[in-house]
């Protein structure tokens, strides 16, 4: 594919060009390890036919929930990850049920709908975190006293956590091995789930509904469930996003994510309605490439940084092309 | 499944359904405006000038809709074609009104292109039209930060050091239309009891109406209409359906050029990397908060929601503010409920769709129960 | 060139319409096999023959449509007025005159009757603009539109007002624009009418066969496709009886009757039938009883059937298209919206549920093979295991110590295997996509899905439908020793009234989505067709 | 309807477009005008500046010019008229008169010289081109937000 030869280019280029590969490689790595999650957490909806979850960002605020409020309640350390998830959880799989519900009476529209409840959700959840009762001196606005701040340093929490974790250093690159083990281990389940029972039942729902209604499967129960599974791995994606990124970002921050993640799966050649692990893994590692390659790169040859239009074009082409193609048609 | 329908109550509750966003929007600012203690006359003026200001970009939006192919949020494209002519106008130091008029000449033949790119995408993607134009209208963005940020200056000729960027080529965050700012609106203008009416805006809006209503009496105008309803069926009528739908699109990407241009003209300066972004959501919720739906929009709809919406947009900040001492709130508030708005029309579009199919089977079984009967 | 006999009709007038020995076959079967026809000016010609005689195709011939091109064109001429033609879109028919209306309206619901009556012929006022931009840009002269509009509606003979919109009209309104929008066109000289009163009430058939009559005063030739062949004695002057792509009659109607027409229709020589071994024991145990069943799907509206399985039995189901015979199995099995009582062993079945049919060992073969059957995009293993799997925990292996259970690949390979063989399943491996399949195979794969649950009750819809004759063969074999070996009661739907006298063992017939009689399949042909074409009140 | 025709009719349409385009590079051409009030220079010889100038341009007062200032007045369109009252020495009686300059296309600032422009000296000689020294760098200067950062929020 031309994403990939464009990405080996720029390997090549960049040592050329006098960029250090190995920082450059080890920066790609720890943003594959921060962003694969949430890459992984399309694969449910588009098994069970619900499209690409462009909806992520309702995930993403129920995981943001989990970190502020274990946060708040005053954990430290790696305990503090741990509980954000586990808090996080809860308000996932609940928002997850309504959300599945909605797009249970919606069939066909799917992709709108989830883009903009995905962004009410977001823009809702501005509101509360500025209503919502937080008092921990280092989130909320210094002077008001209330409120929280755009963005949470980690220090003292779970910064890097998982990235510190056995972490392993070959030269001048490290390898942020727990994220990684995390991400391996999530994607090793979903694996194992699509050659359950139900997992199989899930791809059969996308694949053709009424067989599957046909063969006595409850569709939309099996759809609930890939909806449920889709948000609560955003959830625990944000997750790792904020701790390898060390800082919490709130407000419109998680406006555009699902963009990324959805090209990103795109660029590893899943299409509307198929998609499988190595699709999560390839695209992630292209699209990350592209994301860090390029500007350093762009800078040293050419001096002026055009890596954001350029991935904008790129990535934003993707889904295009996966929505415009001919096969593609909406049942 | 076979429930008797109940006649009467189905009107009443149908007609909740088919307008519960204005009541929503009416009921929202009937509550913010005594918070936010705006006085009528600002409230009013504030209205008015809004109304002048967006109503032309909100009518662009409603041709797609009669062709069947849903908000058109491709809508930015053209939004786009006009902030490039402006910005070419500007460098040639073209004023006033001719410099509007130019910058709307100027910019068709972009509002075009970039239509047809648009219209072509859309019919290799029947049935999912919105999100796609979604995804264009991003793509595009793109495009034109590679343009306006990279190739102005640079590969096009811009003389004028004022809107480039310092480095020597990309054009600023904010070019300023200082010299054609409301032209349009100040000729002609008109002062009642403190309120200034942009008697000529509104003219040439009210214009604009006349035009669509003439458009929908036309062939292609039934065209569009029957390609809305049935593609096929318009098909085998030998309409050629690809054709109308290209049109269609490239017709509302003129326009909301032109809409542009007259917004612009009005805010007096352009923030060249953010303005269209906006402008497409914000049309949009409002049309839909004037109760159109993605299927049915009329030139109603557009007054009523562009009034409304502002009305809401006004008042909230204040409001929220009063409500709860953070002047944010209000902020947040009013970018939530746009997004609302339009998940809620879009969701209520898509149950209806499929509440349509469910009625069709109820009659059937209707039908059949009064068979039965008779044996 | 003029052959002497084109040479005896010049003699008279050209006929307006003459079809010599048209052929055409889909994918190697034949489906018209010289067909000669000759059709006057302001002559009225019935149409008649089971489904799949090959009428619709002779008027797709006719009509140009784009699957007879698709499909390796046809052999034979077509002469309008005496000069051969050939259409190549539907678009060069309707120039020449020709008008049909199908059996699905093709009407924009959001319009009124007469906007869709001039769909894309509206009067138009020239303006200036349009010089500009093109004529698209003219306004519709709504006067003018009326006027046609309603000239044509009077033409018709039959009072539909002009002004009403499409999807608030009662069904026999909108058939009637369909046809007024074919007489507005001024060229119009020969009108197809494809089984239009189907959708028709008693008083609205009537009206229709007095405007037929009112065509053809006006000298508009009328092909008629119906299956009540009253109305055919009533309005046509010849009769044209088809069967298995033969023209089998074609006869003055005034000397003819209904029960001649119906022989003509499904009577085929007796012999050439190789009857099977039919058992009619009518002593059997009842399998499944069905009381008082309504279907709602649409096209095949079941009403109020009652009708009993017996215990090991074939039991038919036969009846003419859009009749209702294949809304029973699938309102069964819960595929679409059902009401009524259905006991099965005693127990009665929940409707609308589909799982709860497949529990109580009931599996269905659906007629739509790419829609409901298949999962087109995987492989066949999955095609076939997967009901088992689902319903019945086949397949799985557990891990873990049964903690989690997967697919146990192995023995669906196995299972895969073995039908492939059992049923000679042309595939390059059980690896292989079922959307790469012939029908005829894709249909197997169907019947392997089912037989993998091991049903004591199958439903067969439609298994022959669009497959070539060596697979059907294959196809009703395999059924009839699923049947014989193990006992397995099978209800199978079939419009093509021979095969099922070959399979089963009794055959009910629908027609208007009420059993109108059941009948052992030793039974003449005649009996059945008198059974599908007799109107159940 | 034959294409010819339609195709002659459009050409016109295209060409009226074009020309109303023409139109409005010269109607709306917009200049800003300098109107000095110095001592100038001209070969060889000096013209005093004048007591005092009231500039006035579209019947309202623009402002009075001692000696040595300057006022500024923008203009669309190609010419450019203003009634000037002159008082060239302290107590004269203040004469009146109304001028009417052509602008060069070209330029965009233009500085008129009233000394010189009164002494009837040639146009080159009281007409220069005003450029404007590009003015420092601002801070705000950052690469504008671009793509997908930016969000739809704030007014409209």
């Amino acid at each position: 594919m031309i994403i990939s030869a464009f990405l080996l280019a720029l390997f090549i280029m960049a040592p050329i060009v006098g960029v250090d590969l190995p920082s450059q490689i080890t920066n790609v790595i720890n943003r594959f390890s921060w962003n694969a999650v949430l890459v992984l957490a399309m694969v449910p909806m588009v098994h069970s036919g619900c499209g690409l979850n462009f909806g992520l960002p309702l995930g993403i605020v129920s995981g943001l929930l989990g970190a502020t409020l274990s946060l708040e309640f005053g954990f430290t350390g790696p305990l503090s990850f741990i509980m954000a998830a586990v808090i996080a959880t809860p308000f996932a799989i609940v928002l997850g049920l309504g959300y599945g519900a909605l797009l249970n009476r919606i069939k066909g529209g799917e992709m709108m709908i989830a883009t903009y409840v995905g962004f009410s959700s977001v823009s809702f959840m501005c509101m509360m975190w500025l209503l919502l009762p937080y008092h921990k001196a280092d989130m909320v606005w210094g002077l008001s006293g209330k409120g929280l701040r755009t963005t949470i340093s980690l220090e003292g929490y779970y910064d890097k956590v998982l990235s510190n974790f056995l972490q392993i250093n070959i030269g001048k690159i490290s390898i942020p091995v727990g994220a990684l083990l995390l991400f391996a281990l999530l994607a090793f389940a979903m694996w194992a789930f699509l050659h359950t029972k139900t997992g199989t039942a899930m791809t059969a729902v996308g694949s053709n509904p009424t067989f599957a209604k046909a063969a006595g499967i409850k569709v939309n129960k099996i759809r609930m469930l890939s909806v449920v599974m889709s948000t609560w791995l955003a959830a625990i994606g944000i997750l790792v996003y904020v701790q390898g990124f060390g800082f919490i970002q709130l407000y419109m921050a998680p406006f555009y994510m699902a963009l990324p993640a959805v090209s990103a799966i795109l660029i590893g050649g899943a299409s509307v309605n198929k998609a499988t692990i190595m699709n999560v893994i390839i695209g992630t590692i292209l699209f990350q490439g592209i994301v860090t390659m390029t500007p350093t790169v762009m800078n040293s040859v050419i001096h002026t940084d055009m890596s954001e239009v350029i991935r904008v074009i790129a990535s934003q082409g993707m889904i295009l092309y996966a929505l415009t193609r001919r096969s593609e048609v909406t049942r | 499944m076979s429930r008797k329908p109940q006649s009467t109550d189905r009107n009443i509750f149908s007609f909740l359904r088919n307008n519960t966003v204005p009541l929503m929007f009416i009921i929202i600012c009937a509550v913010c405006i005594p918070i936010s203690g705006f006085s009528p006359a600002y409230l009013l003026n504030e209205i008015v000038t809004r109304l002048g200001r967006n109503a032309f970009l909100i009518l662009s939006l409603l041709i797609p809709i009669m062709a069947g192919m849903g908000l058109n949020f491709g809508m930015t494209l053209g939004a786009m074609a006009g902030e490039i002519a402006l910005i070419f106008v500007s460098d040639w130091q073209i004023w006033g009104i001719p410099g509007v008029i130019l910058a709307m000449i100027v910019s068709v033949p972009f509002s075009v292109l970039l239509g047809l790119i648009c219209g072509k995408l859309l019919n290799m993607a029947k049935g999912r039209e919105m999100i796609t134009s979604y995804i264009i209208s991003f793509f595009i963005n793109g495009v034109y930060q590679l343009i306006v940020l990279y190739m102005m200056g640079s590969l096009i000729p811009i003389a004028h050091g004022s809107i480039k960027l310092p480095r020597g080529y990309g054009i600023r965050n904010t070019v300023s239309l200082l010299n054609m700012r409301q032209c349009i609106d100040n000729l002609l203008a008109v002062r009642i009891g403190g309120v200034k009416i942009p008697a000529l805006t509104l003219l040439i809006i009210a214009f604009m109406c006349l035009v669509i209503v003439w458009f929908r009496r036309t062939k292609l105008g039934q065209d569009m209409r029957a390609v809305g309803q049935d593609m096929q069926v318009a098909r085998d009528a030998g309409i050629n359906v690809e054709r109308t739908r290209i049109i269609s699109i490239v017709i509302s990407t003129v326009l909301a050029g032109f809409g542009m241009i007259l917004y612009l003209q009005n805010i007096g300066n352009l923030s060249t990397y953010s303005a269209h972004s906006q402008v497409g959501m914000f049309c949009i919720a409002a049309l839909l908060v004037g109760g159109a739906s993605v299927d049915r929009a009329s030139i109603g709809n557009v007054f009523l929601g562009a009034t409304l919406f502002h009305l809401m947009f006004i008042v909230a900040p204040q409001a929220g503010a009063k409500i709860t001492g953070d002047s944010m709130i209000g902020e947040y508030f009013r970018v939530f409920v746009s997004y609302g708005v339009i998940t809620l029309a879009l969701i209520m579009y898509e149950m209806k769709k499929r509440r349509q199919k469910a009625s069709i089977g109820e009659q059937l079984a209707l039908a059949q129960r009064e068979e039965e009967k008779h044996e | 060139m003029i052959t002497d006999e084109d040479g005896r009709q010049m003699s008279q007038k050209a006929p307006l319409l003459e079809m010599k020995n048209i052929q055409k076959e889909f994918f190697g079967n034949q489906v018209l096999t010289d067909i000669n026809l000759i059709l006057k000016e302001g002559e009225v010609l019935g149409l008649v023959g089971e489904n799949g005689a090959g009428k619709s195709t002779l008027m797709k011939i006719l009509f140009g449509m784009d699957v007879i091109r698709d499909t390796g064109g046809y052999g034979g001429d077509i002469l309008l007025n005496g000069e051969k033609t050939d259409f190549k879109t539907p678009f060069e028919a309707l120039a020449a005159g020709i008008g049909m209306v199908h059996q699905e309206f093709s009407l924009i619901p959001g319009f009124t009757a007469t906007e869709n009556i001039l769909l894309n012929r509206e009067p138009k006022k020239h303006s200036v603009i349009s010089e500009v931009f093109g004529e698209r840009l003219d306004v519709l002269n709504r006067k003018q539109m009326t006027e046609k509009a309603d000239t044509s509606i009077e033409k018709m003979g039959v009072k539909i007002d002009g002004s009403m919109v499409i999807h608030d009209m009662p069904v026999g309104h909108k058939q009637f624009t369909e046809i007024a929008r074919e007489l507005s066109k001024d060229q119009l000289k020969l009108l197809i009418l494809d089984e239009p009163t189907a959708v028709l009430t008693e008083k609205e058939a009537e009206a229709l066969l007095d405007s037929i009559r009112g065509m053809a005063s006006r000298g508009i030739a009328v092909i008629f496709i119906t299956h009540r062949l009253q109305e055919i004695l009533d309005v046509c002057d010849r009769v044209v009886v088809m069967r298995d792509g033969y023209v089998v009659q074609d006869v003055l109607s005034k000397e003819t009757n209904v029960t001649e027409i119906t022989r003509w229709m499904v009577g085929r020589n007796v012999d050439t039938a190789a009857k099977a071994e039919i058992r009619d024991n009518p002593d059997a145990p009842i399998t499944m009883s069905i009381r008082n069943l309504w279907v709602d799907m649409p096209g095949e509206t079941v009403r109020n059937v009652t009708l009993d399985v017996r215990e090991g039995e074939i039991l038919g189901i036969g009846g003419l298209a859009g009749q209702g015979k294949l809304g029973i199995p699938n309102g069964i099995m819960g595929l679409y919206d059902a009401g009524g009582e259905v006991i099965l062993r005693g127990q009665r079945i929940p409707l609308n549920e589909p799982r709860a049919c497949l529990n109580a060992s009931m599996a269905f073969v659906s007629e739509d093979r790419r829609g409901v059957g298949l999962l087109l995009d995987e492989t066949l293993e999955w095609n076939i295991a997967f009901p088992a799997m689902q319903i019945q925990n086949k397949f799985l292996k557990p891990y873990l110590g049964g903690l989690i259970k997967w697919r146990d690949e192995k023995a669906i390979h196995d299972i895969t295997q073995r039908y492939i063989d059992e049923l000679a399943i042309k595939c390059t491996s059980s690896k292989q996509k079922a959307k790469e399949l012939s029908g005829g195979n894709q249909q197997k794969v169907c019947l392997a899905k089912a037989f993998a649950l091991e049903p004591g009750f199958l439903f067969v819809s439609e298994p022959t439908r669009g497959i070539d004759v060596g697979a059907k063969a294959l196809v009703l074999e395999a059924l009839k020793k699923f049947n014989r070996e193990s006992g397995v009661t099978i209800v199978m739907i079939s419009s093509e009234l021979e095969e099922l006298r070959q399979t089963c063992d009794r055959i009910a017939i629908v027609s208007g989505g009420k059993v109108a009689g059941i009948l052992p399949a030793t039974e003449s042909a005649e009996q059945f067709g008198l059974l599908m074409i007799s109107q159940v009140k | 309807m034959n294409k010819k025709r339609a195709w002659i009719f459009r050409g016109c349409t295209l060409l009226v477009i074009l020309i109303i385009a023409g139109v409005m590079f010269l109607v709306g051409r917009g200049h800003t005008v300098y109107i000095d009030n110095r001592t100038l220079e001209y070969n060889g010889e000096s013209y005093d500046a004048l007591q005092k100038v009231e500039v006035w341009v579209g019947g309202e007062r623009l402002s009075k010019l001692g000696k040595r200032e300057r006022t500024m007045s923008t203009v669309i369109g190609q010419s450019f008229e203003m009634k000037l009252i002159n008082t060239v020495n302290k107590g004269d009686e203040p004469t009146e008169e109304t001028v009417r300059i052509s602008l060069p296309y070209g330029w965009d600032g233009i500085v008129v010289n009233v000394p010189g422009y009164l002494a009837g000296l040639p146009q080159e000689a009281w007409m220069t081109e005003f450029i404007s020294e590009p003015e420092p760098v601002t801070e705000e200067e950052e690469e504008p937000g671009i793509g997908e950062d930016e969000i739809p929020m704030g007014d409209i």
